[in-house]
């Protein structure tokens, strides 16, 4: 098997209303990929469109550390005041570790 | 019993109004009576397509003269009802212009199925209304919201993503069911709508009612935020239906509609959207609280229109026929 | 062909039957014809709340003082039925007292697709019924669940944590469906059901057939713990039905029913849940083991009651009348 | 007006193609008509069961040594049809021979919802068909698929895992409902039928049209893969289902069709799959290019067929008349 | 960017029919908020209610390593015995710790 | 509490086509389990059946560091090339390691 290395895997739970939003800002940070699944959840601020749009979603991106740090970096900056956003940096190891920009 | 108090209890006996009902009240014992997501959606899809549809069939058959004014009229409306939504929320309650002006993007836009089940209730009452009230329904649904959020971030220090916030708005998927279903409605007439009676027609009102329940749950679980909205926000959401109602139905005469077709103006403009301005709002606005707009217009103005306000506007309707216009 | 072959062949040879046999059939050739989870949630809302309504509409319709017999009988008999499975149980099988307290909560309670099932072959077959027999539908869900998890429970060392069981109960889905649905009916009468039949009346037998397809496959994949289960359990998922089955009769004409309400609360009797009581069952007995379980009431009572119980009870409702009561 | 331009623009304006045509526009303007994806597979569960049932119905009222000669004709088309259209691609194309064998296995298969097109066309058109079409569509579903994915894996130097492939294929949903239905429908026979009428029936055409909203979604996705297949592949996936529908008008009749049944299997013969090739030729086949078998079957011939190539093969086999067979 | 903390990220894997009790026990533990998602599976006991009720739900939950280790005695006393669930911890890294407690 | 211990968790993004085949994979294998969910994404080939048959299907399962290896090389072997799969390995601490084959 070719090698193993470590990459950084971002996840991010927030509400339906940003999915279209959060993919065209990761895309521009320039991740290879995203994968996005549906989601339900509570929290501390339950701020949001309410049920009528539907729940929240979780997007899981492999990226470079570098990219995940501006990842986190940009949510911060936009995002986590007002939105209901939660987001985590995990370890991840991976083949061909040049697809995860 | 006189009339007035018959044409009310007709309609809170109706199969949609009292399912609305058993949504709300399952949410007081704890239950639970939402539908799986999909099935909302797919109800939503069905009911905006259906009513586009049907409303296309009427469109085509109406003189298309006779819609320009009232059509205008519309969007008068859509203009002013925001800013009185603004204003008139000011007097009433100690909310930051921020979310006066979510409050004003709601208010300003329309409920589609406040909009059906009036005219299931005119239907039920044997009262005519004129074939393109969907297109006024179309017409009202987006510039309110638009005029809602520029007053509410008129004092943002941040810029405000307009190109996107629009952009999505105007490619909103009830804005384009309702379109596509009108068109699809014009093109395809009485003889290919014959077709598919039996799918948009005859199920219409038990599609309503499943519908319904659901709309009862979502309202039920908002009861919490209506507690802790006050009484400021409460009396605001039942008074200013009724003030933009009777201005609808005069708008309404004014414009030269048929005391059915006021009735339905009048409707339209009382009704509070809960589905295109929250997403709106949540988008380009989102430092205004949801707990707010949410309670005011689903968990009080809904219930409030789909029980009394729609009977209400339209005997406003019948006590107002010859006396504007 | 003597008419009561002619009874169990139209029943064989009814849409929803025959889709429930090639549901189960695809299984064998490992295909799969589950519906998406939340079209099978959907279905089973919309079959809740039909046949909650028409309850509903006939309820209204009925002298209530004739209600009341029937319903003391039904709940009598929600005691007596879990207490019988239990010891029944115990003299065919080997089970653990867990386990046949879980049977025993299953066979206590109700499964609303063979009542529904048996409504719409007493319909097929001219054979009048009360109206209100969808109140005794929800009568006899609950008891037996509570009898069924007390006999469970008794040798447990733990805790059983009742108030968050029956809380659970009480507040399901089915049950405020149902509920809902009689109220609905009741309060909106012929008048209104009329504008909703077209959804909830015309489409039921359709809904029921695709409803019953993945019924089939659920069935199916059941088989594998059917063969586990050994010949005990096999025997007393079919003959029990008819103990039960038979009592159900008695009890109806000794409380005044006639031979068709007779014969449904013969078959609510008849019926093992599969919904109600497996939720309930796992999670106030986690110990008792499901693949016991639902291999009896979905693998072998459900069949059995869809293609010979209900013509076999209705039968025997047939021959007693006048006998008994 | 002549005749064939009031053929066209009566299938144009139905309310189904109509629908196609918006969602196919909301791609345009960037809007998302799709449905959710358990509705999507819903509506399909109900049409391929809805036309198996009422194929199954029709069956059993024909008499059944009719069937043999169509259904050998049949057979023989859904392996020639694949060669056909592998030599074609290979004229018109500069495809490898992969993605021939791919576009092969995807024309030499069949499309339910163009199958179904067809059948409203043919009724609204007053135009008699034989009952057992159904059973021919059923026939030509798999032999194609297998045809093609064994000219794509020709030069292939790795092993093709045809029982697992196979096993998928024969087991796959669309078979299973396919044939289902028609079990159903044969022993449920007239009477049966009639109960679910008002479900299978009535409602089939707004089903269609809701169904048909979807496909133009995905159709319209498709867009930017048909500008970069080039115009080889356009050419073929206009003039292919032309030549093999002319070719399945000629089998029709030489088996004794009747004109209705002779254009059915045109447009069976015409028609690229969609659902069951490409879900096999992506596990049999992965090296072909997904971009270009999608483009042209979904893209290009689905729309194609349901606007133009089927009344066109109407037409055709109306010309074509007494001329073969 | 505000910096990145390690804390504890909880998987939790159950049966459907667990899912409301698994929250309220989830908050009554303390955290500050969970995701749940769909799933499905296949383990080695596959003791279930069964397919009517659907499958299983995937609950995640960020939470200081102290109350990750007591979720998990929690559910080894409560639920393993019984019940269909999986559950395991991993590291993830957020920005303001504090929120995870 | 029963000691944690650290396996290895294994998640598999894959157009949905590959469901069946991978769980047989996944068992051929030895893992003790898996858990299934729905999900979709965008990455840098986007090559699949299409839209009709629905996206991704994302796949966790916890095993042993070597079960873990042998996956990876199984999926690079068999469906890197040309499936739309994307994989990566992760730790988890879990109760009874022994499950986790
Ligand atoms: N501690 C947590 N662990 C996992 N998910 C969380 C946590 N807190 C919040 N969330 C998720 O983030 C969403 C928004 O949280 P909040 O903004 O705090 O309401 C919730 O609906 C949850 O899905
Ligand atoms: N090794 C594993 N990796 C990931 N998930 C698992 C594993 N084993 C079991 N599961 C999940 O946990 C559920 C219950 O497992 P079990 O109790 O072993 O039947 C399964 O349905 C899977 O979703
Ligand atoms: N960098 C990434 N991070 C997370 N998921 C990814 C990434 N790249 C691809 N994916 C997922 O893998 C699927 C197939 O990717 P691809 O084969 O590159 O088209 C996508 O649909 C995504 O769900
Ligand atoms: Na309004
Ligand atoms: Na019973
Ligand atoms: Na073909």
């Amino acid at each position: 098997m070719s090698e193993l290395t470590t990459v950084s895997l971002i996840t991010i739970v927030a509400e339906t209303a940003l999915k279209t939003r959060l993919a065209k800002d990761l895309k521009q940070l320039g991740v290879s990929g995203y994968t996005v699944s549906a989601a339900n959840g509570e929290g501390s601020r339950n701020r949001r469109a309410g049920d009528v749009e539907g729940g929240n979603i979780m997007i899981q991106c492999l990226a470079s550390r570098e990219s995940s740090l501006k990842i986190m970096t940009h949510l911060e900056a936009e995002y986590f005041e007002n939105y209901a956003v939660v987001a985590w940096v995990s370890a991840a190891e991976v083949i061909r570790k040049e697809r995860y920009t | 019993m006189d009339s007035s108090a018959q044409v009310i209890i007709a309609n809170l006996t109706s199969p949609p109004v009292l399912a609305f009902a058993i949504g709300l009240l399952a949410v007081l014992v704890k239950g639970d009576l939402r539908l799986p997501d999909p099935i909302y959606q797919g109800l939503s899809i069905y009911l905006l397509l259906g009513i586009g549809i049907k409303g296309g069939v009427a469109l085509r058959q109406s003189d298309l003269s006779d819609v320009a004014i009232p059509a205008l009229a519309t969007i008068v409306l859509g203009l002013l009802i925001p800013v009185m939504a603004y204003l008139f929320s000011g007097k009433l309650t100690k909310l930051s212009e921020i979310d006066r002006g979510a409050l004003a993007a709601h208010y300003g836009s329309t409920s589609l199925v406040t909009f059906t089940a009036a005219l299931v209730f005119l239907e039920q009452s044997s009262i005519q209304y004129e074939g393109f009230v969907t297109t006024l329904l179309a017409l009202l649904e987006i510039p309110g919201i638009i005029v809602g959020l520029m007053l509410g971030s008129r004092h943002l220090k941040r810029e405000v993503s307009w190109g996107e916030s629009l952009q999505e708005i105007f490619s909103s998927r009830s804005i384009l069911l309702l379109v596509g279903g009108l068109i699809l409605g014009f093109a395809t007439g009485v003889v290919g709508y014959a077709k598919i009676e039996p799918f948009f027609g005859a199920l219409f009102i038990g599609m309503l009612t499943l519908f319904l329940l659901e709309m009862g749950t979502l309202a039920g679980r908002r009861m919490r935020d209506v507690k802790a909205a006050g009484a400021g926000l409460i009396v605001f959401a039942i008074l200013f239906p009724i003030v933009s109602g009777v201005l609808g139905v005069v708008f309404g005469y004014a414009s030269g509609l048929s005391m059915g077709g006021a009735a339905v103006l009048g409707v339209l403009a009382a009704s509070a959207s809960y589905i295109a301005a929250p997403a709106a709002v949540r988008l380009a606005l989102p430092e205004a609280n949801p707990g707010i707009y949410l309670a005011a217009s689903l968990g009080i103005t809904f219930p409030f229109n789909l029980t009394i306000g729609i009977p209400l506007i339209v005997l406003v309707a019948q006590s107002l026929e010859g006396m504007v216009g």
